[in-house]
């Protein structure tokens, strides 16, 4: 097969773990209006509880319910962070978030390899690793692909569709306003942490049968995953994950006929500073607009 | 490095007080106490290398509950430098300077050691036996404080590459390396070993970063440059996607998998033993996950020294069996050195090994040093994937590049 | 008793005092215009009414105080919608989703057909009603934040500042409407204004503030005739 | 450069030192911070008669750190910029003097300048396109240049320069000979390269801090400030504020890049793996914990920054009987440093002490 065919099929694979944690970021922004730098180490601590509920030397539970489990722990996980860490904080100045979302990232990289050291861990999967397209997919990229489609489409209705979803993006993008017409505003917050915790640990439980489990797999990822959010805009679910996709399939294409697979990540650095610039809505974001 | 004979002489002048006031043992060394000093990544991205610097100390405490070496105790001070090379510098200064140290042994990592290189040369503090198989350690003429301890990476390359050309003259060999001193030296290595083929018969060479995520789009790119041979040089993690990335693409290359990821315990039986079958490995170790050393009695050793003094270590991770090794083989320069410990004498007897076996090290392979010679093992055996673990077939190889230049 | 009882009201920002202890009263209703110069805690009293700021005192609706509870509390339960100067818009999202949120504390379903009652007022939002609420010119987005207050079926509406930044003519459309919001649905308004005239013209009441403090309250057409008001507020 | 631009536009208000009419105990505050600053001073030329080797070099890398947080205070803490990727900068320093000493054969004393112009100028680029970037985009994209640092520094394109993979070792800074004759002529004995390294180090973050001190507290200064608490007020009142913010950028990057040619001076040894995200946050710590928006901070913050993985060490082995793997917390405790930071005190310590400054002054 021609190489630039395969390097497509290829970065779309990629592409969809990209997708699964730009969706996760998206997920956040909607909800406190913040990039979460902690996203990746967070959702990489979730796919380790869910590891420790699976492995034999742990609880040893089916596959599906240590997925549902994770879920639920993460959420509450998400959910107690906003009220412990940030509710205290909520009129501070963005850096002090910005610092509190280092202090996170530093804290959970440290506590992963702290409880469950760092040899890589084999992270099963539900759709095995057969081959779906000979020499192409495997079954496990396939239904990753579809786990992420299933979640995109709940998001998008969650946003859309539903009252809390809609008082959810008022409360992070304009809390005041949102209290005046009886919006819970922290309730809302520490909802959307704990959605937005779920939505990682999901992307973590996708990513970690391919990439294997350690506690660095997310840093690069996580720059990828915004890279991926940024492109398609960080207020659209549908964005991201086609932004995802987009940044899978292009670093494989620069990294293969441009640049060479030693500037990848720098790919991703001037994808993001580029759109930022130049198009900051991204490809299917709305345009914030701002009052002066 | 042209100044540095220059810095060597007026660096005398710096560690003169040192050796002057305390006669002939090294500082550190008492009657009773040996004082060692060690930098691991106990933290940061490769604190999975810790478990050397914790099977090291642990396998002192094993050698003080019997008396110690040459009756005194060893007092083992192991700090974390986050693989970070300031922060190994900081530390290893404070140890020589502060704590006090004999010598520092067994530092982790090729930055890391580099960072403190000629420090410790300066000083005249032995930097023993480090963790890392670059080349530039056995440099007896420009370095004669500092040794190596495992074969160098190079010297594993070229033996991949005499195997290639026994046996597959025409191969086509497709790279995947790290990007960074070990993989650089591994494809050295292989491209030292092939000589003039070597740019007629590597078709591809794909580099990656620790930070990549994947490494899909390489593979691809190796596959389709239609190699038919795969040098895979990566780090356990990689090793393992890099083995599943080849069977989801049904692409079946001879497979040369760098040792640094040979283990069974935590690289193949990961990615399935179904999907490695074939794959050819060279080791100077004994793993000890693979089924043939069970009843080995230097493996019944080393499983009773892990439930006795190391309880907590992974039992399938191959560091532990290194660290086992390599701490009886500074045991044995110890042992030799008697009770002139000088960090002279410490030197010269870690120069003076001869035929010295470390347990755990694979049956046949042994330890030879000499004035000339830092490279301490320098000997491979190949082995091939067969069912859950490796069947080693051949003689044992000399792989040595260069000694002593 | 009237519908908002306000005794003694104290309100803080950090150390300082903003206002000083006044009363104040809304019947049911009723309209009543709070006038003052810039900084006489006009804006600070209707967020104290909502519980946004800080407050000493008691603030009585429908004979519950109301001090210390929650905004969304307060909200909720009285049916106090406040329409704060800037509008308060949500820019993100589009007009109708603007609308939905006034109603975000009422049951799904019965809210349907009070997006026709606010088209009913308001018919230039119906054509704009997937527009993004950001790019709605400033009169449009100044009648989107009094629907989205009618979304609430509100008891009370607290209006800040409505003419601020609009053109003469929108100016008076709007005021025109408010009265026939009054009318028509018996809504009780609080109305914070520079623009005293026209405040004055559909309220009943009028309280005059000055630093924190109530300078004159009494009829609106009296506080109108009033000579120095005339001198200071109302410009002849 | 930026205060003749300014003089003539800036508000009066910008010109008016609020500090002057605090006393404390009867002292002025200007002047207390000014007695302050020549005991610190005296301290530092004081320092290397004292000690020498581990020590001296220990305070050296303080001094160093200090510069390099420094940088980051000057941008976020005075301009209201953020950056996480102050690492390139430091990068940036580091690599000049090596290659300037490496490629160029130039003594290393003379590269200081140069790397400071190269990082002035790294940073006013950088600093142009983040001029249309808010807070939390530029954390993102400056984020993402920490990330992407040590990949940049082993590409292959520029390898012959920087090293590649195996970094670059540098000749032994050994001191000139006049300096050293004239220690020689005073103490007797030959003045060890560590002294010497820490002299060098501090004649040059010494003369960096100065630089700093006046830059505060001049018209330009306070511009900056103003640029940082209210954008728009400042455009309207005649600031050049994106000139400003790109210039505050570059003396950012360059605070942070001549700390990096220290550090290539100190350590004689550079390598990709010393410039990592890892690195970005330790700076962002020192700032953070030193107080962002204080000079005096980055002087805490550069001893904090040295000094917290050895505390972490200490807690560790404080609890290896307890534990398996204590050393592996240290970013745990680093975490709740920052948090226990921004709760407790979110001016940092010099916040700290300026509130109790506070408690025992006066106005007049």
């Amino acid at each position: 097969m021609d190489l630039f065919i395969e390097q497509t099929v290829s970065g779309l694979a990629t592409g969809a773990i990209y997708a699964c944690l730009a969706l996760a970021v998206v997920m956040i922004y909607q909800a406190i209006d913040h990039f979460n730098f902690a996203q990746g180490e967070m959702a990489m601590f979730s796919t380790y509880i869910a590891w420790y509920l699976m492995d034999d030397a742990g609880l040893g539970l089916p596959f599906w319910v240590a997925f549902v489990v994770c879920i639920v722990i993460s959420f509450i996980g998400g959910a107690a962070i906003e009220r412990i860490v940030f509710a205290p904080i909520s009129d501070a100045p963005v850096l002090s978030h910005i610092i509190v979302f280092i202090a996170l990232f530093s804290m959970f990289n440290s506590l992963a390899g702290f409880l469950f050291d760092f040899t890589p861990k084999n992270f099963e999967t539900p759709f095995g690793h057969t081959p779906f397209i000979e020499g192409v997919i495997s079954s496990h990229r396939v239904g990753m692909i579809a786990v992420t489609l299933v979640m995109l489409g709940m998001i998008y209705a969650f946003f859309r569709f539903t009252p809390i979803g809609l008082a959810m993006r008022a409360a992070a993008a304009a809390p005041e306003s949102a209290r005046l017409v009886g919006v819970r505003v922290g309730f809302m917050l520490a909802l959307g942490w704990g959605l937005a915790a779920s939505v990682g640990a999901v992307a973590g439980m996708l990513i970690a049968p391919i990439t294997f489990l350690t506690p660095d797999m997310m840093l690069g990822t996580l720059l990828y995953g915004f890279a991926g959010a940024v492109v398609g805009g960080l207020t659209s679910p549908l964005g991201a994950v086609i932004g995802g996709f987009m940044v899978g399939i292009l670093e494989n294409w620069m990294g293969t006929f441009v640049v060479g697979s030693q500037l990848k990540l720098t790919v991703a650095l001037v994808l993001i500073i580029v759109v930022l610039l130049v198009k900051p809505a991204g490809l299917l974001g709305r345009v914030v607009v701002k009052r002066v | 490095m042209k100044l540095f004979t220059t810095t060597m002489v007026s660096a005398v002048a710096l560690t003169v007080a040192m050796g002057a006031a305390e006669a002939r043992n090294a500082p550190g060394v008492t009657a009773k106490e040996i004082k060692i000093g060690n930098t691991n990544p106990y933290s940061g991205p490769a604190a999975a290398y810790s478990s050397i610097g914790k099977s090291v100390g642990a396998c002192f405490d094993k050698f003080n509950g019997e008396g110690g070496v040459n009756g005194r105790q060893i007092n083992f001070i192991s700090v974390d430098d986050g693989y970070s090379p300031p922060r190994t510098v900081e530390q290893t200064r404070k140890l020589v300077e502060r704590e006090k140290v004999a010598f520092v042994f067994q530092g982790l990592g090729t930055p890391t050691n580099s960072a403190v290189h000629t420090y410790l040369n300066k000083k005249k503090v032995p930097q023993l036996f480090v963790a890392t198989g670059a080349t530039k350690w056995g440099d007896p003429k420009n370095f004669p404080w500092t040794m190596g301890w495992q074969p160098n990476y190079q010297s594993e390359g070229v033996v991949y590459a005499r195997y290639v050309l026994a046996t597959k003259p025409d191969a086509k060999i497709g790279i995947l390396y790290q990007n960074d001193d070990y993989g650089k030296d591994y494809v050295h290595g292989l491209e030292n070993g092939l000589g003039d083929k070597a740019d007629s018969m590597i078709v591809s060479r794909e580099s990656f970063e620790v930070t990549d995520p994947t490494i899909d789009s390489q593979i691809v790119n190796i596959k389709n440059s239609g190699a038919d041979t795969f040098y895979n040089v990566t780090t356990p993690k990689f090793a393992a996607q890099a083995i599943a990335k080849n069977f989801e693409l049904t692409w079946a290359p001879l497979h040369l998998l760098n040792s640094v990821s040979n283990s069974i315990g935590s690289v193949v039986s990961k990615a399935g033993f179904e999907k490695g079958q074939g794959m050819i490995s060279a080791a100077y170790l004994m793993d000890p996950t693979d089924p043939e050393w069970q009843t080995h009695d230097e493996y019944k050793a080393w499983n009773a020294w892990m439930d006795e003094y190391y309880p907590d270590g992974d039992k399938t991770d191959a560091f532990t069996a290194y660290g086992w090794a390599v701490c009886h083989t500074l045991v044995q320069a110890l042992e030799q050195a008697g009770d002139d410990l000088s960090r002279e004498n410490i030197m010269a007897q870690a120069a003076n090994l001869k035929n010295f076996r470390a347990p755990m090290l694979l049956p046949g392979v042994t330890i030879n040093t000499s004035a000339t010679d830092f490279y301490p093992i320098e000997q491979w055996q190949l082995q091939r994937l067969k069912g859950e673990g490796w069947q080693r077939f051949g003689d044992i190889i000399d792989g040595s590049v260069g000694s002593g230049s | 008793m009237a519908l908002l009882e306000i005794k003694g009201l104290k309100a803080y920002y950090g150390q300082i005092e903003a206002l000083h202890g006044f009363d104040l009263s809304l019947e049911e209703g009723e309209i009543t215009a709070v006038l003052g110069a810039n900084g006489a805690g006009k804006t600070t009293t209707l967020r104290a009414i909502c519980g946004m700021v800080k407050s000493a005192g008691s603030i009585t609706v429908e004979g519950e105080n109301v001090v210390g509870m929650s905004t969304e509390a307060i909200v909720a339960k009285h049916k106090i919608a406040h329409v704060p100067e800037g509008c308060g818009t949500f820019v993100r999202v589009s007009q109708e989703e603007n609308l939905r949120l006034g109603a975000v504390t009422r049951r799904y379903r019965e809210i349907e057909k009070d997006y026709e009652r606010v088209y009913h007022y308001f018919p230039r939002l119906k054509e704009r009603r997937n527009q993004q609420a950001g790019t709605l010119s400033g009169g449009e987005q100044q009648m989107l934040a009094v629907g989205r207050a009618l979304m609430l079926r509100p008891k009370i509406m607290l209006l800040d500042e409505p003419s601020f930044g609009l053109a003469p003519i929108i100016t008076e459309e709007l005021f025109r409407i408010l009265g026939q919001i009054n009318r028509d649905e018996g809504v009780s308004m609080l109305v914070v204004e520079q623009n005293a005239n026209l405040a004055l013209a559909i309220s009943k009441n009028a309280y005059l503030l000055e630093t924190g403090n109530v300078a004159m309250t009494g009829p609106a057409d009296q506080i109108m005739d009033d000579e120095q008001v005339r001198k200071s507020y109302l410009g002849y | 450069m930026a205060s003749t631009q300014t003089s003539g536009t800036v508000p009066a208000f910008l010109n008016q030192n609020p500090k002057d009419r605090i006393f404390v105990l009867g002292v002025p505050l200007p002047l207390l911070e000014r007695v302050g600053l020549y005991a610190l001073l005296a301290a530092v030329v004081v320092l290397p008669m004292v000690y020498d080797g581990y020590d001296i070099y220990e305070f050296g890398k303080i001094l160093m750190y200090m510069l390099a947080v420094l940088g980051l205070n000057l941008l976020t803490g005075f301009n209201g910029q953020f950056s996480l990727g102050h690492s390139a900068f430091f990068a940036v320093g580091a690599y000049s003097t090596a290659i300037m000493m490496e490629q160029l054969g130039m003594p290393y004393w003379t590269t200081i300048i140069p790397a400071a112009i190269v990082c002035f100028v790294a940073g006013f680029l950088f600093g142009l396109p983040a001029l249309r970037l808010d807070g939390l985009f530029l954390a993102l994209a400056t984020f993402a240049l920490a990330i992407a640092t040590p990949q940049l520094l082993k590409y292959d394109g520029i390898a012959h320069l920087t090293g590649g993979v195996q970094g670059i070792v540098l000749d032994t800074p050994y001191p000139p000979v006049w300096v050293d004759s004239i220690v020689q002529s005073i103490t007797g004995e030959e003045l060890s390269v560590d002294r010497w390294k820490y002299m060098f180090t501090a004649f040059v973050a010494v003369i960096m801090f100065a630089g700093a001190w006046n830059l505060v507290h001049s018209r330009t200064g306070r511009a900056l400030i103003a640029i940082r608490d209210n954008p728009l007020s400042a455009k309207t009142m005649g600031i050049n504020t994106s000139i400003f913010k790109s210039a505050a950028f570059g003396v950012s990057a360059m605070y942070t890049g001549v700390a990096g040619s220290l550090f290539a001076i100190m350590d004689e040894y550079l390598a990709p793996e010393s410039f990592t995200f890892a690195e970005a946050i330790k700076f962002l710590v020192g700032g953070v914990v030193g107080g962002i928006a204080s000079l005096f901070g980055a002087i805490f913050g550069g001893w904090f920054v040295l000094e917290i993985p050895n505390f972490a060490d200490l807690v560790a082995t404080s609890l290896e009987n307890y534990i398996n793997n204590p050393q592996g917390l240290t970013g745990l405790i680093y975490g709740l440093f920052l948090i226990f930071t921004v709760y407790v005190m979110p001016m940092g310590a010099a916040g700290l002490a300026q509130i109790l400054v506070h408690r025992i002054s006066t106005k007049r």
